[in-house]
C-alpha cells in the first residue's frame, strides 16, 4: 500500500488508465504504462485479457480479443509488471481480472506472483462485496489493495458497507451499463457522487465511460479522479499497426500519451491556477 | 438433506453463488425479493399453475414404452412426455414462470439468451402472451445454423439481436443478454433458460421446472404402486435433469444425469462438463466448467444445440459431490442411434438432447430385471432436429 | 335429429354411400363389421381413450385468448388445442383409433394417403407404436416440397412411395392408395386420413375425433357456465370440423366451417368445395367436389396444404343443405394475417390450416358483444408451416 | 338387347377388347374398334377417360391422360359408336365409364345419347351393386345391358345376387387389384370361376390381366370369355406416333388386330378342330 499512500492517497486528481495487457503485444504494454505515467497517471489498471468479459462493452472485449492472440495470461501479465517497474514505472499498478482467471491460478500463487511482482492491488470485476471476504482478508495480509466498485443502483446499505471498506480507491460506476465511451453523463452522477464521497474510506474515482476532456472538467469537483478505459483502447487499437512495429511504436505510444494528457487537462490546469 | 440447497448466500455447497458485476446485484436482490414475495403467494402460484395447465397442456402424460421395453427385455421404460409441452420442450414451463413474475414486478421488457433457439422461442412466446418486450441475443453462427427458429421467433413478435462476439454462439449471447440486461435492469427481467446463473436463477429455475418431477412421481407412482429404480435426464445447463430429480432426491430412485460427449470424451469435441471439467465461475455461478489451463472458457461440442453449454447448474455439480446423482456421458453416435430406436419402436421422435437420456436409459435397462423401471424424461420433441438429422444421416433414415 | 346420420347404407341424407370398385366391397364389409363389433367393446374403447391420454397427451387444453380477445373487443374466443396433440395436429386421434381396430382385426399392415405429410406422419407414429407395417402414397411434386415430413415417416419406419400419376398431389396419392388396397385387402388396412371416403370411414373417423367436440363442449361449460355462441374449424377432408362440431349439433351453437379460398373464389385457385363445387363422386363417396363441366376432377389450390383437398366429408355436404352449419372461406391472405396475430398475441403459432378457422373467428368475434363467445378449433400448430412462411412472408416476420 | 342376343348369349368363346375412346384419337379408337370386330371381338368395351381412375392400373391410367389432352369426354364417346356403326361395327359396345362422368352428363340425357347411338351396354366401375339399384332400373327400361362385376372376394350371398342378376355378361376379376397385365392366375380362380358359373343369369368372362394365349387357353374351359384391356392398350401406346398419322394408321391397326388375333387364337383352333 505504500505507492498508494505516495501517489494516491490525499489527492483529488486522479487520472487512472485502464490498459490491457498484451494489446497488442506485451512490449507495447510495458512503454504505454510508462508513457501514461509520464503524462500524469496516478495508477495503472492493468486488463487481464478473458474469453467471457460480461462487464465490458465492445472495445474493451476487442482488445482482449487481440490479447489472448498473443498468449497473455494472468501469470505473464503479472511478470509483466515487474518489466514496467525496471522500466521506470513507479506508480501503484492493479490487476483488472475476471474472477475465473485468479481461480484457475491459484490465491496462493497469485500473491506470491504478486509480491514478487510488485503489484499493488486487484480489482475483480465480477467479484461483489459478498463474495469477495476471502479474498479481501487475504489481500489485507498481503497490504494489496482490493478495489472495490459502487454503482448508481447499489443499495444505501450496501453502499455504506463497500464504501467504508474501500482500500486504494472506490471505484465508481458512472452510470449502468458495461464499459465504454459515453458521451454524457446523467445529471444523477453528482447526486450519486455525493453520497458515495460521505461514505467512502478512500479516495473516490469515477469509470465508465470517460472519454472527453469536458467530462474530466465536470466531473472534477465531484470527485478524486476518473479511470479511462475504452478511450484509450480505441487509441490503441487504432495505432494497432505502428505498436505492432519496433520501429514505429514509440511514436504511436507518445500520440496515445497525448490523447491522455489532453483527457486530463482540466487536472493541470487547475494544478496551474492553483 | 439435498431439499435444503442453496443457502441464503445462493450456494449448493461450495457451488453457485453471485459472481457478477456490481451494476447487476441490485437487480439480483430485487429478484430474490419478488421471488420470497411470490413464491408463497396463492394468486401468483394459482396462475403459473393454470398457464402451465391451459396454455402449455400440463399435466404432460407418462407414457410407457411397451416396444422398447420388450425389446430391450428388461427394466419397463417410462417417457415423462415433456416434448407434449406447448413449443416442444420442458423450456416453456420455466419461460411461463419467470415471465409471470416479471409482470408481478413491473417489468414491460425480457431479455434472454438462446443458442438452437429453443429457449428464445419459449421466451418469445411468452412474451407474446403476457404483453412483454422481448430481445433474443443469439449467436450469429447459431443464426445461420437455425434459421427456422429465428423466423419463429421474430412471428411471435420478439426482436433477435445478433451476437458478433467470441465465438459468436451460447456462451457469447448469454454475455451479451447480460450486458444488455445490465444497461437497462430497470424495466428489464433476464429470462434464463436454464438453473444456471448467479443465485437466485439456479434455484427460481429449479422451482419452476420441478413440475416435471412432481408430476411424474404422482403419476409413476398410480401406475406402478412404487418408485422408479432409476431415473434418468439429459444435462445441458441442467434445467430438465434437476425438474426431473428435484421431488425423488430423498427417495431410493437412483438418479442419472447424462451430458453430451459429443465425438467422445477423449477428444476436444465434447460438452461433458462433470466428466472432464473442472472448478470455476461461468455467468455468474462458481461451478464445473469446460476451461483451459488459464481459465479461458471453452467452446464446448456436441451435435444436439441444447447439451452445448460450457458450463452446468451448480446444483448439478453439488449433486455429483454428494454422489445423490450420477452423471455420465453419451456420444453424439449413441444419442443419434437411441433417436432412432425410440422413433421406430414407439412413434415418438425425441430431441437429440433427451436421445442423450435415452441412449443411457437403454443401456441400464438391459442389464436391470424386468420387474425394475425406469423412468426418463423426454425433455423435448425431435421435430426441431430434422434438418440437423437428415444432414447428419445423410438424407435416408433407415 | 343430426347424430342419426349415417343411415345403414352410409348415406348422410343423399351423400356418402359405397362408390367403389367391387374388388373393395369385403374389406368395407370386413371393415363394418369390425367396427360394429369394436366401438361397442369395452376394452377397445378403453385402449382408445387410454392411448389418447397417455400416449397423445389428451385431453388437449380449452385456452382463453385474453390478449386476442381484448384486441378484438368484442366475443371472448376459446381456442380447442389441438395443436398440443403428439405429431402437433388432431390428425392423431384418428390414426390411433384406426390403427388400434387394424390390430384388432388381425392386419399387420396399413397403408394410407398423405398430402402435406401431417396424415402420413400421425400413420407412421401410429404403425411404429402398435408395431404395424407402413406404406405411405404421397405425391412426387409433394415429396419434394416436404422433404421434412418424408424424412419423419422414414425416420418412424414408415416407407413413403412416390406416386407419379396425375397431377402427383393428394387426389393421386388417395387413389394409389386405394389401388395398393385392392390389391392387398387380405393383410392391409387402409388408414384415411379425414372424414372422407366410402361408408364406413367418414363415420368412424368421425367417431374416433369426436373427443375433440366432447372434451371441448365439458371444458367450455366449466368455464363459461353454458355452450358457444359460435364454434369455428376449417374444412379441408373435414375430420377436425366434424370432431369439434358433432357433440355440439344438438345445441344451440352456431357452427361455422371454412374452406380455403385460396387466391380468391372468384379465381381458379381455391379450394371451396362446398362455396364453388358441384356434387359428384369422390373416392368413394358421394359429395361436393371440384370438378370441370364433364366431371373430371380439378386439382384445388391453398397455402394450406391440408386443405387442398378437392373434396369434402360426405356428413359437411349433408350439414350443408341442413343448413345447421354455415360454410365460409378465407384466403391465403386473411389465413396469413390471422397467423400472424394469433403467434404476437398469444404466443401460439397455429398451422396455416387452422389459421383459415381464426381468421373467420376474429371477423365475427369483432361484430359481437362481449358477452358472447367464440370456440375455435386450433387444429394444428404452425412449425411445420414455417419453410412456407419463410417463403411466402420474404424471411422476415413482421 | 338385341345385339347381345345375337353376339353374345350361349357363346363360350366371347373375346372382349377394352379400348380407351380418344387414345390417341377419335379416328383411330374408331377403326380400332372395326378392327378388333373383324379379328373376333364379340363385344367392344370402350373406356371413357377419367382423372382419378382408381379401379385401373398404370396401363390404363395413361390411356386416359393421353385421351384427356383430346379433350375426349362422355358425350364425344358415346357419339363416336355412331361412327363405328357407320363403318360396319355390328357388335354391342358398351360403356365403361366412372360414376362421377355419368352423374355429370346426366342419367337421361346418357340414355338418350346411348338410344341415339347405338350403344348396348354400360359398366361403371365404381358403381357396386348396392348403389345401382337406380341406374339398373334405368337400364331395364331402356333395354341396356348394365355390366356387373364380380370379385373372388366377393361374399357368397353377394354373388349370389350380383350373378343372379347378371345382364349382357358378368364380368369376373380374376384377382385382388387393379386392371393390368398379369403373368399368371392363382389356381383359385377356377374354383371361383365354377362358382360363379352356377350363379349367373348370363355368359361369364374374365378380365384383369388377361395378356397371352397361355391364358385364354388355361382359362376357356372354366368361363365363356375373356376381356383384354391392358395388354391391347400396351400396343395403342407402343403405336402412337403411327395411329396419330393418318398415313400410318391403317398399318399400326393391323399390327395391334394381329395381337388380338395371335391372343385369342386358343378360341379359333377349337372352333376349327370342332
Ligand atoms: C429438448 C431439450 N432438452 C434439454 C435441453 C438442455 O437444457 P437443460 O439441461 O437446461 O434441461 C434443451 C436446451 O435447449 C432442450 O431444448
Ligand atoms: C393442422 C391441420 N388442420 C386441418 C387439416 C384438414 O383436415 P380436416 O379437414 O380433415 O380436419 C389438416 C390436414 O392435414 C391439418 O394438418
Amino acid at each position: 500500500m505504500k505507492r498508494f499512500k505516495k501517489y494516491v492517497e490525499g489527492r483529488n486528481d486522479l487520472f487512472i488508465p485502464f490498459i490491457m495487457s498484451g494489446d497488442p503485444n506485451e512490449q507495447a504494454t510495458i512503454e504505454l504504462a510508462v508513457e501514461l505515467q509520464d503524462r500524469g497517471a496516478n495508477v495503472i489498471e492493468l486488463g487481464i485479457p478473458y474469453s467471457d468479459p460480461l462487464a465490458d462493452g465492445p472495445v474493451i472485449q476487442e482488445a482482449a480479443s487481440r490479447s489472448l492472440k498473443n498468449n497473455t495470461t494472468l501469470e505473464s501479465s503479472i511478470k509483466s509488471v515487474k518489466k514496467m517497474r525496471e522500466k521506470g514505472l513507479k506508480i501503484p499498478v492493479i490487476i483488472f481480472t475476471y474472477y475465473n482467471l485468479l481461480l484457475q491460478l491459484g490465491e496462493d500463487y497469485f500473491f506470491a506472483l504478486a509480491r514478487e511482482n510488485e503489484v499493488d492491488g486487484i480489482l475483480v470485476p465480477d467479484l461483489p462485496y459478498e463474495e469477495g471476504e476471502h479474498l479481501r482478508a487475504l489481500c489485507e495480509k498481503e497490504g494489496l489493495a482490493l478495489i472495490s466498485l459502487v454503482a448508481p443502483t447499489t443499495s444505501e446499505e450496501r453502499l455504506q458497507q463497500i464504501a467504508g471498506n474501500a482500500s486504494g480507491f472506490l471505484y465508481c460506476v458512472s452510470s449502468l451499463g458495461v464499459t465504454g465511451v459515453r458521451s454524457e453523463f446523467h445529471a444523477s452522477v453528482f447526486a450519486f457522487l455525493e453520497k458515495v464521497k460521505k461514505y467512502s474510506s478512500a479516495p473516490v474515482a469515477v469509470g465508465f465511460g470517460v472519454s472527453k476532456a469536458e467530462q474530466v472538467e465536470a466531473l472534477k469537483e465531484s470527485c478524486d479522479g476518473v479511470i479511462v478505459g475504452s478511450a484509450l483502447i480505441k487509441r490503441v487499437a487504432s495505432h494497432e499497426a505502428d505498436l505492432q512495429d519496433p520501429k514505429t511504436r514509440e511514436k504511436a505510444i507518445k500520440q496515445i500519451g497525448d490523447f491522455a494528457a489532453a483527457l486530463t487537462a482540466p487536472y493541470r490546469t487547475e494544478k496551474l491556477s492553483t | 438433506m439435498a431439499t435444503q440447497v442453496p443457502d441464503r448466500r445462493g450456494r449448493f455447497g461450495r457451488y453457485g453463488g453471485k459472481f457478477v458485476p456490481e451494476t447487476v446485484m441490485h437487480a439480483l436482490e430485487e429478484l430474490e425479493a419478488a421471488l420470497n414475495k411470490f413464491m408463497a403467494d396463492e394468486a401468483f402460484l394459482h396462475d403459473f399453475q393454470e398457464e402451465l395447465r391451459e396454455f402449455s397442456g400440463r399435466p404432460t402424460p407418462l407414457t410407457f414404452a411397451k416396444k422398447m421395453t420388450e425389446r430391450l427385455n428388461g427394466a419397463k421404460i417410462y417417457l415423462k412426455r415433456e416434448d407434449l409441452n406447448h413449443t416442444g420442450a420442458h423450456k416453456l414451463n420455466n419461460a411461463i414462470g419467470q415471465a409471470l413474475l416479471a409482470k408481478r414486478m413491473g417489468k414491460e421488457k425480457i431479455v434472454a439468451e438462446t443458442g438452437a433457439g429453443q429457449h428464445g422461442v419459449a421466451a418469445a412466446t411468452v412474451a407474446a402472451r403476457y404483453g412483454l418486450e422481448c430481445k433474443v441475443f443469439m449467436g450469429e453462427e447459431d443464426i445461420e445454423r437455425q434459421a427456422l427458429n429465428v423466423f419463429r421467433m421474430k412471428l411471435l413478435g420478439a426482436e433477435v439481436v445478433p451476437v458478433k462476439s467470441g465465438s459468436k454462439t451460447l456462451k457469447d449471447a448469454t454475455n451479451e443478454a447480460i450486458r444488455y440486461w445490465v444497461s437497462n435492469v430497470e424495466d428489464t427481467f433476464y429470462l434464463i433458460g436454464s438453473v444456471v446463473g448467479p443465485h437466485p436463477y439456479p434455484k427460481m429455475v429449479r422451482d419452476f421446472q420441478r413440475v416435471i418431477g412432481d408430476e411424474a412421481r404422482e403419476q409413476f407412482f398410480n401406475r406402478e404402486n412404487k418408485m422408479p429404480d432409476c431415473i434418468v435426464a439429459c444435462v445441458g445447463g441442467g434445467s430438465n435433469a434437476i425438474g426431473t430429480f428435484y421431488p425423488f432426491l430423498d427417495d431410493e430412485s437412483a438418479c442419472v444425469g447424462v451430458e453430451a460427449a459429443g465425438k467422445g470424451i477423449d477428444t476436444p469435441q465434447h460438452a461433458a462438463t462433470l466428466t472432464k471439467g473442472s472448478l470455476g465461475v461461468i455467468h455468474g455461478s462458481l461451478t464445473y466448467l469446460l476451461q483451459d489451463e488459464a481459465g479461458q472458457i471453452q467452446e464446448p461440442y456436441s451435435i444436439s444445440a441444447g447439451l452445448d453449454y460450457p458450463g452446468i447448474g451448480p446444483e448439478h455439480s453439488y449433486l455429483k459431490d454428494s454422489k445423490r446423482v450420477e452423471y455420465v456421458s453419451i456420444t453424439d453416435d449413441e444419442a443419434l442411434d437411441a433417436l432412432t430406436l425410440l422413433s421406430q419402436e414407439e412413434g415418438i421422435i425425441p430431441a437429440i438432447e433427451s436421445a442423450h437420456a435415452l441412449a443411457e436409459a437403454f443401456k441400464r435397462a438391459k442389464e436391470m430385471n424386468k420387474h425394475e423401471t425406469i423412468l426418463v424424461c423426454l425433455s423435448g420433441r425431435g421435430d426441431k432436429d430434422v434438418h440437423t438429422l437428415m444432414k447428419t444421416m445423410g438424407g435416408e433414415a433407415h
